[in-house]
């Protein structure tokens, strides 16, 4: 596969920071891949961008719309990306300060509350689900479409609990507007927050490239593991990494300030871009149980496991 | 050389539109067949639109299960509140510009900046201002069409007759006789189809008034439809808002016969 | 029911020296005119020589650059408005029927409603539009229109009738039929008017006195005083024939002029 | 009993809208005073309003910076070709509407029953249908202007004065020439009114259009202050989308005066 | 420049029984005349009678129930439109100047662009339009403006010129001023004409022949001859006075009631 121009989707997170360093890093360039990126919004459209050929790759959560587009055979999960695991920072409980003052501080008392999703079907939603499940409460789930809506919603007090990466989180919780009163990670062990994914036609018929992809891909996510996850790398390395993530992530702001939030959203990528099975599953049986997909689909439909190892 | 007489030729007709019942319904219909027949063929794509018998499904297990109403409830209740809103106090606004010099010389442009704010791009605003629930709806439907309805009803005064205007003076009525007998009266029908653009806008407006913190209406229906890429539902919705808004100029034209009969 | 008073009783009108400027455009100059009670004043002129403003200000809807315009003698006691106008247009309010937009121009006033029914039905009766009094306007006729405007004028017992060509939106049959109709309004109960036309053979009709304007800014160029009585006045009496081609001859140059002239672009 | 004579009351006047220079101005300026006293006082909380100067120190500094027309070029870019290819088939199609039976029977209904769809419900198919470049801006654009396009346009043929059309016969004019000389230019002036609405619905809908994909533009630019509720940013992205639209609208009173001379 | 040929040489019509229906409304019953070259027939009639009705298919404008219109005689070469009409709201181009109002009806004939311009600048000449070649209609006056459609009417060099109330829209003065244009150009060079009108005045001062047509559904009453010239009808002539008034006796009725009537709610 030398020279394919391939298009890839991301958002400016820093979870999404393997294929920032896999370009940056010459990974793709090495691989044969001229990579270009083309930056969302949010998670939704960028799975219908990969429906309709706009992009060829991209690394997301699992949404509804995601497994939907799957069902109409237009995109396919091919890797594992962001995975939740013991012992390393991941996404965090919040609730409102007002809640907080209520008696809101474990998710048990969270029975009866509004919950903050973007949208049905996202995976705040599915954290919200098996928190409830887990604890034996129900959540009432209110959509604001955007993040930045949640967040205003939750600091104002109008919502009463969230999930969501730590980097975001406690920021929030160190204003005192919001509260931390608990982990994801123990509620839905081996979470596989984010996938790779790609359209049905890439995956079949254009594996060389896929694998191209997969294994720059994966370079860039063991350096990044390496710098800010593991930490077992020089404190320059570390710096040049933050340094190379900047580029694409908090770059409204000046490096300083951007730092902090780079170093504490960083949560391990998959190593080879693995992909955990089970929790894939686990999330798709979820939305059918919920109706929010339709019954027919099967895992063979949303997963090409053919591509990395699974588990 | 007199020619024999022969008959003047015809030279008119046209430019006079016939109503042809049943072509409407006609081109629905063909254009669902073409549809149907293109996604049960596989010409189009199941990715780029949902088969018409899918959405009929879908629109019948949405009664069946009761969820319509559901649905329908919120967003009809948020229709009518927020556009009383907006449509009382545009008509307010506008009977005030039409009246008086200072406000018109105060409010119009002030109108015109607000005319082309589009009301999402306030959503984050709205939700400090009134909160996540009803409030923020009522208000964002009474903001959409609140303008409209300015801009029609002073045009509307501003198009009264001025010599019914001048009779009334002629013969020593009061000022707010003129007003309530003349003025308004001769503006209703200005007003009145202003409204019926003011409600079209309303009801385009629910989606983005249903984007934030609603579980129930036709707008967050379509959202969570949209999110989950869910074509069947997607065009559901997208029926049902079409039907309200046929539904509304209706109403609107029954409204306008009733009354204004006295037209010619 | 007969009509409780003679209309016009007691009220003169009389112009002093009136002239009209708007911004730049001067529009009447220096008239002076006297309207006796209980006759008829033509007011003929060139297009765009004044005529209506000059009616405006006689009867206070325009106040005159300079000069004024005096009423003196006493409104009878059942006169709600003086100085009543019919227009052009008929400016009859379409949402109301005959009957409403008659009562219209009683409302305002302290009456009690049967004495409201009664103005109502008194007016209705003496132009014959008992039978329409439910009918909208836009059922009627321009002829029947401008009666009903008539009948809503005389509702309010006026003083004094100011009529701004009140024929010439009519077609030449129905102009016909309704100057004999106000003949005999005038017959059985003399009115006073000022009655601005375009038309001299209506002006030598219904004149007891004919002003002519010079063409803008208006002048009182002429005043023709007729003294055959209105109801022997007919179409072809060569009495006014004669007059009528005396105010032509004295218009016709002045009318051509007006005509050709180019609207300020 | 003669009276002495007195003057004949005046009793006209009013009901003439008077031209008040500076007074919308002053209700701007004013306003923008409030608020920026409010802000600092205290009383407006910095939660419910930016404080006016910080937002013109906003605009400032995004003019200073270039960002300005690196938002603005592709947004006005998008509104151009967006809303000349929706008022164009508009236009086209509203024409024909206006001039054949067949045309109207069939579209009318189609345009009313596409009019109350909410542009926004049908982002995602515009991705698939159109690309997520600026193909679905475009088409979005396209489409929220079309229909109010069309709309306008009929009526405007059909108010063009008939008596004209049998005068055009009456000398035995070609049909084409009838529609050329004679409804095409006498329905311009509702066509021109039509594209100021058709316009103002283009600038509203450019935020809808750059929420799919688009990393520049006045509409991206307003969206991302919102999620970040960062108000000085998202007010200074309204006041410039504010501007616009009374930009247009003077615009097209610009060329109603060039088109229309001959309006009395 | 004189004008190139006499008008309506040789182009006779003849209406034979014709009658229309809308829909369920008889508006014309049984009409048979004659329109003789070179003539000027006058038609009037109470309001709503079918005048209009009449002369669209006179003009080939709508198609009679029953009943037919047929030309006779041969058309001059250079005449494009045989039948040709004037209409009494004018019916100009507002966007097109007076030159341009005239160039319109030339446009979609063969002619090169030099016998266009000397077609209108010899009607411009003849109705005294010259001056006014580029004003736009909204600039002039309703005569000014009645003038330019009589020019380009004209312009096409008619057989038959159909007028329906040309003068109705304007007001008295210079609707005399028109009638005298209209004599003038008739007696310099006679055309043939159907000239509707409710005006008997009018009607008396134009028509060789005046049909009176009844109520609705119109039939022919009556048709009065005229054998004075025009060139020597004067408002104040015994004679047509006479004619007037027995015009006016045999309508006035029909007029009243055509007035009357409730237009069908
Ligand atoms: N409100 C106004 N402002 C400015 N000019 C005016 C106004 N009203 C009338 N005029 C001008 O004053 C002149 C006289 O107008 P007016 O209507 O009194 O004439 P008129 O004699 O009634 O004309 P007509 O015979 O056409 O009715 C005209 O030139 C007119 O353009
Ligand atoms: N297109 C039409 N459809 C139905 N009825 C019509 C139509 N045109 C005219 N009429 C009716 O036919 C009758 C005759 O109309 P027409 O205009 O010929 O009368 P007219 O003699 O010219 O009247 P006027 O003196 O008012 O000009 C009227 O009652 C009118 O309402
Ligand atoms: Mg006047
Ligand atoms: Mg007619």
């Amino acid at each position: 596969a030398a020279n394919s121009k391939i298009t890839v989707g991301a958002l400016a997170f820093t979870s999404h920071a393997a294929s920032f360093v896999a370009f940056e890093r010459g990974y793709f360039a090495e691989a044969g891949l001229d990579v270009e990126f083309k930056f969302f919004q949010a998670a939704q459209p960028m799975a219908v961008a990969i429906a309709s050929g706009d992009a060829d790759y991209a690394v997301t959560a699992i949404s509804g719309g995601l497994i939907s587009l799957a069902e109409k055979g237009a995109t396919k999960v091919i890797g594992g990306a962001l995975s939740e695991e013991k012992g390393i920072d991941g996404q965090k409980i919040l609730v409102s300060d007002a809640a907080f003052k209520a008696g809101v501080t474990t998710p048990k008392a969270l029975d009866g509350k509004a919950w903050g999703v973007t949208q049905a079907g996202s995976s705040f939603h599915y954290m919200g689900a098996k928190i409830a499940a887990a604890e034996g409460i129900s959540l009432k789930y209110t959509p604001l479409q955007k993040t930045g809506a949640v967040i205003g919603a939750l600091k104002s007090g109008q919502i009463d609990g969230w999930s969501i990466v730590p980097h975001i989180a406690k920021p929030l919780a160190k204003s005192g507007a919001v509260h931390i009163i608990g982990d994801v990670a123990d509620y839905i062990p081996n979470y596989q927050v984010t996938t790779v994914f790609t359209s049905a036609a890439n995956a079949a018929n254009e594996r060389a490239k896929t694998q191209a992809f997969l294994a720059a891909f994966s370079k860039g996510a063991d350096d990044f593991n390496a710098a800010l996850v593991d930490k077992t790398t020089s404190a320059d390395e570390a710096e040049a990494m933050v340094k190379l993530i900047h580029k694409y992530v908090y770059t409204d702001r000046e490096y300083e300030k951007a730092k902090p939030s780079i170093v504490n959203g960083a949560m391990r990528i998959n190593k080879g871009a693995a992909l955990n099975m089970s929790s894939v599953n686990d999330q798709l049986s979820w939305f059918k149980s919920e109706g929010l997909v339709k019954d027919s689909i099967s895992m063979d439909m949303l997963v090409d496991g053919s591509y990395v190892s699974t588990t | 050389m007199h020619d024999a007489p022969r008959p003047v030729p015809f030279r008119g007709g046209g430019f006079r539109p016939q109503r042809l019942r049943g072509v409407g319904v006609a081109v629905f219909v063909v254009l669902i067949l073409l549809i149907e027949w293109g996604t049960r063929a596989g010409w189009i794509s199941s990715l780029t639109l949902p088969r018409p018998s899918d959405v009929v499904a879908t629109l019948v297990q949405l009664w069946k299960s009761g969820l319509f109403f559901q649905h329908v409830t919120p967003s009809l209740t948020r229709l009518a509140v927020g556009s009383a809103m907006g449509v009382l106090a545009g008509v307010a606004v506008g009977v005030m510009i039409g009246l008086f010099s200072l406000a018109r010389a105060g409010l119009v442009p002030l109108v015109a900046a607000l005319f082309p704010i589009p009301k999402i791009a306030l959503l984050p605003l709205f939700v400090i201002w009134f909160g996540i629930d009803e409030g923020s709806k009522y208000a964002l439907i009474a903001l959409g069409t609140f303008t409209p309805t300015v801009v029609a009803t002073f045009g509307a005064v501003d198009n009264v007759d001025r010599t019914l205007v001048r009779m009334g003076q002629s013969f020593g009525l009061r000022w707010w006789s003129i007003v309530r007998k003349i003025v308004l009266p001769g503006a209703l029908p200005g007003i009145l189809s202003g409204l019926r653009i003011s409600l079209s806008i309303g009801i385009i407006l629910l989606v983005a008034a249903e984007m934030l913190g609603a579980q129930y209406g036709i707008g967050a229906y379509i959202l969570e439809a949209g999110s989950l890429y869910d074509l069947e539902r997607l065009f559901a919705g997208v029926v049902i808002l079409s039907s309200l808004g046929v539904l509304v100029s209706w109403l609107i034209a029954q409204l306008e016969k009733r009354l204004l009969i006295w037209r010619s | 029911m007969a009509h409780p008073t003679i209309l016009g009783a007691g009220m003169d009108l009389k112009i002093e020296q009136l002239s009209h400027s708007y911004d730049t455009v001067n529009v009447l100059s220096d008239i002076s005119l006297q309207v006796p009670s209980g006759q008829i004043m033509c007011v003929v002129g060139p297009s765009g020589c004044g005529k209506s403003t000059l009616l405006r200000m006689i009867g206070g809807l325009e106040r005159p650059s300079a000069g004024q315009v005096l009423q003196s003698g006493d409104v009878p006691p059942d006169c709600l408005n003086p100085l009543t106008f019919v227009f052009q247009d008929f400016a009859l309010l379409p949402w109301r029927s005959v009957a409403g937009n008659i009562e219209l121009v009683l409302e305002d006033h302290p009456l009690d409603g049967a004495a409201r029914a009664a103005r109502v039905a008194d007016v209705l009766a003496r132009t014959n539009l008992s039978d329409f009094a439910k009918a909208l306007p836009r059922q009627l006729s321009g002829g029947m229109k401008q009666r009903v405007a008539i009948a809503r004028a005389m509702a309010v017992h006026p003083a004094v009738m100011l009529m701004d060509e009140p024929l010439s939106a009519l077609d030449a049959q129905t102009r016909e039929l309704l100057i004999d109709d106000l003949v005999g309004l005038w017959m059985r109960a003399p009115f006073t008017a000022v009655y601005v036309t375009h038309n001299l053979a209506e002006a030598v009709r219904l004149g007891h006195q004919i002003v002519v304007l010079s063409r803008r800014p208006g002048r009182v160029r002429e005043v023709m005083h007729l003294s055959t009585p209105l109801d022997q006045r007919s179409m072809a009496d060569p009495g006014l024939q004669a007059a009528q081609e005396r105010l032509w001859a004295l218009m016709r140059d002045e009318a051509l002029a007006a005509d050709k002239e180019l609207a300020h672009a």
